[in-house]
């Protein structure tokens, strides 16, 4: 029985994330480092208050420097950066990065890697796809054992903050065509970066290695089992995200009908809109309860984790498809503008959408995972 | 700590050694429902003997206190019992409107001479009742009721017409909004009157459905005369009573998107009907899609339902929530029900042969359309949320 | 190019049916044969005067005493009988039986059913699905050659009409495995026709062959072709009459909703009402073009036919049902009950959208025959 | 009949001779397109010539009458010449406003001298048109228009803001609606007038979009001169007129999801992007669910609009069908985009990079949102069926 209830240090938390991502990082800032064609995408002293924040090392054990959270309370986090669209490197490094290292990691990474993780001052990726659309078990890059470590070839797609990382997790396959994963520092020789700036503003990278060398990330063989978890962690935060991209979205739309007058009547009295809003809020609340279920279940450890999880990022990517499209909708032609933040709300929705899953790949793997 | 659990081990043993194994199935039909009466109807004497067991401990209503019969449990031990009966698959003893329905109302609203008379034989399921609501022509708009109660001094003459009121015509006693005031305005005129179906004057019809059953009446109410000693609460604040008696039936028909999930699981059902293939998905791809998107909404649904029991536990409820459940409960069911005879397909259309069960698919799947119309229709839920929770218009 | 506007002859016929039904076959005649539990469940004097009228024969090459008409103008008649939810052996006998006797008989099976068939006189069925879903693909039945003909050994389920037939047409299995299709009498050796009344208050049958005596239809070997094309006319026939069917259904409602009143006020003005018809009404239209399309295909023998039926087949049947969910919720309470007509209109909608494939059995063929 | 195979010759053996290579496969982005114009921006010599010679025949505007630079062909001839056309693949020559939009409405309601001032510039590409119709704050509401027109004998004096004007920043001349009786019920004091975009007091700023691109302006107007001779039809009769020219531009927008199923089909670009399985079927099943129902419905509603425009010639048409082909059109056309960029995955999310061509694909997905925004938003079509079809409210 997974808890759907926050507690009163959850509420806490979520109140100070809110707060702290609506004054520091709200949509203006994301329009800054647009506009500027800002290299890095993102503030780098607002990431080092995030860390003082304890929010880059929320889910790094305390033993490593770090706060210790817990999923449920990161997701508030996630959800806060969501409803501002917030640029940063929280979910590449905060939620991706650490929960590799920590979850496959040996001792020593993990010593060497998390609490300068946690102070704000080592940014992390993850490297996974190599397709256009999430196949978590394509993995054509090969790690070839040269001396202590290995050599990469391949190539990987869609690395979120790929430009910027420090240290860049990567999943290969060994010889023995095993899964692995593989710690590449930045600037390694063979190591090809080709920024690419998405639709939302955010940058991802496509990734060659030529011959790159790395070292095995804790134990080679228990690399494909940590990367299942890590990417059940990753989909369970974007499915956090979404859910406050699409609350935001929603209640900018209802407060936006309920000023705005066409043929001298406000359009929120129009009853289709409101049909299609109290619609909307009742999807809303589905999506509400699937991610709270799918943090909790991550931080049991509950054996219900990866449907849960699938349900959550389903669920959260249809109703932010809808939201967004209603909005938009809703705001008439202004909607349409760079001016009003509606539009990025719907440039972000997509690629969170699509990253680590889409709605189809998860709708098909909880149909799986239910057993037929 | 300690109490609860010896509490459930008591529990458990009564239940082993009182429920009938007949009565550890689930109601297949209209008939495996026990709804007492006057003259009860009982399938079989298993039946008769768990509801007579159940009752005698006041377990057929047991949160209310022991003085009207009830059972007197706390919430958790209420919790256990359910969780216990659900353990052996234990069927409801008793299904009764009085106690979903009019007997809440009277533990809140009425006056101590009436739970005294009324809730015991409730608990007992000695006496079945109806609710005397809709009126016909009024559809949504309840409280436009048009049936006058003329004051007599000690009693009232009633006269008037009722629609949907399910079962009248084998319930013994009616909770009825009448108007007594036909001056005030709609709302304020309204009062929740309780009499015996024997009264003369009543009269019912039952109203035959496309599902073939007829399980509601219209009722014909012609000079029939209340005492005012069963007037709930005060003359002309019915309404107020209505209000509380209606999201507690809105409750009760959204939980039937969730009852259903808990039966067998839709997509068991269609890989039943329609079969696996090599890998172990279902044949059909494009039904495999259907049913794999309503799995995942009845599966947010039902942790839905749960999120905001606990949170309106722990107070941080948000009002007009019941609307929200009720408006996707419903559309759930019904979805769920045009996937089942989907995946059936021809099987789902026999209405009477040999095979099939009697249309019982059919019929239940008919029977489905009207959880959106019944309790409030979605286009009334919609309004709820779109007024009470965001605000517009 | 398919035709798409109604000539002036097809439009006087259209005319002449929908009168017809409306005053022989009305809604009221279905509530009498099902309330009298009619043994045939349809009128038998009626069936003569449609005869009369040329629409049992309306397939059928005026050498063979029919109409000639073609299946633009016989979809008129299915659309007008959609309309009226009216009884009668047009579909099994004037539009299954015939086809297949025309498209697979011999010529002396012509001359010898046809004719008769075209008077009123003789009552045909086809026996095909053998699952309870459509899988024209799955046939168990097996045909022994004995003598002169056949001997059937198998089932066959939901058989319209199949409890009053006087020829049957089966499909089975010849002995080489090739489909074959083979006419059986009623009341022939080893025959047991099970009759089922379906929740349309319709009836169809199972039939059991063991060692029943059948003669070839036709030529063996051309069974298997003859049958899809005759699948393909059955499917858009069925999607005529649901086109009539969702009309009457949702005209029927849009007059309902510019009457019922609520709250003092006409429902129909309620705009959360008015879009949700006017998106049915497009729909519907869509259907419209979809049915006219097919049935045009299928007079111009063009090969684009079996898409276009698909097409007509999954449009009509998720519009129908849309158009029936949509009637009874508009109607409210009313809508639940015997007394008004709209149940029986949902009634008949989904066996209709049933036989011979459902939406998602012609949305998967439209795509496989669209290349994907 | 001879007639038309032997225009059917000449114009196939025109056209190879005259359409340039580059012209004949379709316009990858706006940059393909020709606009003409005061200072015509060229892509390509061949474009140039392409559209110079098209223009020397009419055949920018096939249908108009020669005597207004038109091609004077027939309706039977007009379609010879666009199927001539489609089969080499030949490129629009001219995309204007004005022969879309301004000149069938002279042609319907002009003056002599208004046509014969306009149409034939118009045909030759030399002058370039812009719509100046919405108002900020106005929205759907069109006939809120405030933009005011004073009149001083043979001018009038404009003031005024509109919005949503296309190109307004490289059109020559523009089309408005302008309010010429303040006092008169709404739709009754408004006029159409035409005016050269270089008048003093005239001045435009480009919106930015969502997409990154900047079609639309706003448009200011300042105590700007209008000749008496440039009002089209009669004065305070502009509503009309407007009406005429939103129907074709409903048409022109409802086309859109047609024109997207003319080109790749969506199922080839999804089979691109996702793969085939070893079946032949698209490789993600329920994506293959998805992209088979849009594509039933986009061919069901390609038949539609070939269906009513049939009927309309036949006599048969219903009124305000334009209203439900605008709905439908756009809201398929949205769809096909939502199912592209599900299908090119994080291809389809890229903005700039060196690879994904400059985030075309994201850019027009971005760009379908307008659909059912311009030209009267979903809403007010679904308004004008069920009132002017249905006949509720």
């Amino acid at each position: 029985m997974v808890n759907l209830v926050l507690d009163d240090d959850a509420r806490m938390l979520k109140d100070s994330a809110e707060r702290f991502m609506a004054d520091k990082l709200p949509v203006k800032e994301l329009r800054r480092v647009r506009d500027a064609e800002d290299a890095d995408g993102f503030s780098r002293d607002a990431w080092a208050e995030m860390a003082a924040m304890g929010f880059a090392g929320a889910l790094i054990p305390e033993e490593f420097g770090g706060a210790g959270m817990g999923h449920v309370a990161m997701g508030l986090v996630m959800e806060a950066a969501g409803r501002n669209l917030s640029p940063s490197p929280l979910f590449a490094t905060a939620v991706l990065g650490v929960s590799a290292v920590t979850l496959a990691g040996s001792e020593a990474q993990k010593a060497d890697i998390l609490p300068r993780v946690a102070e704000g001052k080592l940014l992390l990726a993850l490297a996974v796809d190599e397709f256009r659309r999430h196949r978590p078990s394509q993995v054509d890059t090969e790690a070839t054992p040269a001396g202590d470590g290995y050599t990469l070839r391949g190539a990987k797609l869609n690395v979120a903050d790929g430009h910027v990382a420090d240290r860049i997790v990567v999943s290969a396959k060994t010889p023995d065509g095993a899964v692995g994963l593989f710690l590449v520092e930045s600037g390694a020789a063979g190591l090809e970066v080709e920024r690419t700036v998405m639709v939302d503003s955010r940058n991802a990278a496509i990734l060659r290695f030529e011959g790159t060398p790395a070292v095995a990330l804790g134990d080679v063989g228990a690399g494909a089992g940590a990367l299942a978890q890590v990417l059940d962690i990753g989909a369970a935060h974007l499915s956090a995200e979404l859910l406050g991209l699409s609350l935001e979205a929603f209640e900018r739309t209802v407060a936006y009908i309920n000023e705005r007058k066409q043929f001298g009547v406000i359009i929120g009295t129009f009853q289709s809109l409101q049909h299609r809003a109290a619609h909307l809020f009742a999807e809303i609340e589905l999506v509400k309860s699937a991610v709270l279920a799918a943090l909790s279940a991550l931080d049991e450890g509950s054996e219900r984790t990866p449907l849960l999880v699938s349900l959550a990022k389903a669920k959260a990517a249809q109703v932010a498809d809808l939201a967004t499209n209603e909005g938009i909708q809703m705001h008439g032609g202004v909607g349409m503008t760079d001016e009003y933040d509606i539009g990025l709300y719907m440039k972000r929705a997509r690629p969170a959408a699509q990253m680590l899953g889409d709605e189809r790949f998860h709708t098909d793997r909880f149909a799986t995972l239910r057993g037929y | 700590m300690f109490d609860l659990e010896d509490f459930r081990a008591d529990t458990r043993a009564w239940l082993e050694e009182n429920c009938p194994a007949s009565m550890r199935e689930p109601a297949r039909e209209d008939a495996d429902r026990c709804w007492g009466g006057r003259n009860p109807q009982f399938k079989s004497e298993d039946q008769r003997l768990w509801m007579e067991r159940m009752a005698e401990r006041g377990w057929t209503a047991p949160e209310w206190p022991t003085e009207y019969g009830g059972g007197g449990l706390s919430k958790e031990q209420a919790k256990i019992l359910r969780e216990e009966m659900g353990r052996i698959h234990a069927r409801s003893p008793l299904d009764s409107f009085g106690i979903w329905m009019i007997g809440p109302a009277l533990l809140k609203y009425g006056s101590e001479a009436l739970k005294k008379q009324h809730l015991p034989p409730i608990v007992r399921g000695e006496i079945r009742w109806c609710q005397g609501y809709s009126e016909p022509g009024a559809g949504s708009d309840l409280a436009g009721l048009q049936t006058r109660a003329i004051d007599h001094g000690d009693h009232y003459i009633v006269n008037g017409q009722k629609i949907w009121t399910s079962y009248a015509n084998k319930a013994d006693w009616c909770f009825c909004l009448v108007r007594t005031d036909p001056d005030a305005k709609k709302q304020l005129g309204i009062s929740l009157v309780l009499f015996d179906m024997a009264t003369p004057g009543v009269e019912t019809r039952p109203i035959k459905l496309i599902s073939g059953a007829s399980p509601f009446c219209e009722t014909f109410l012609t000079d029939v005369r209340v005492e005012k000693s069963q007037l709930v609460g005060e003359e002309n604040k019915g309404w107020t009573y209505a209000k509380y008696l209606l999201t507690h039936e809105r409750e009760m028909i959204s939980g039937m998107g969730r009852t259903a999930s808990g039966d067998k699981a839709l997509w068991e059902l269609v890989a039943d009907a329609a079969g696996m293939d090599a890998d172990g998905k279902l044949d059909d791809p494009m039904l495999r899609t259907d049913v794999a998107r309503w799995d995942l909404d009845a599966m947010a649904f039902a942790l839905t339902s749960e999120r905001i029991n606990a949170e309106a536990k722990a107070g941080q409820g948000v009002g007009a929530a019941s609307a929200m459940l009720k408006y996707y409960g419903t559309e759930l069911n019904k979805r769920r029900y045009e996937l089942a005879i989907a995946a059936e397909g021809a099987d789902a259309m026999v209405w009477e042969g040999q095979a099939h069960k009697g249309g019982a698919l059919p019929r239940a799947w008919l029977r489905t359309k009207a959880n959106s119309i019944e309790g409030g229709t979605t286009e009334v839920q919609l309004n709820i949320i779109s007024k009470n929770i965001l605000g517009l218009g």
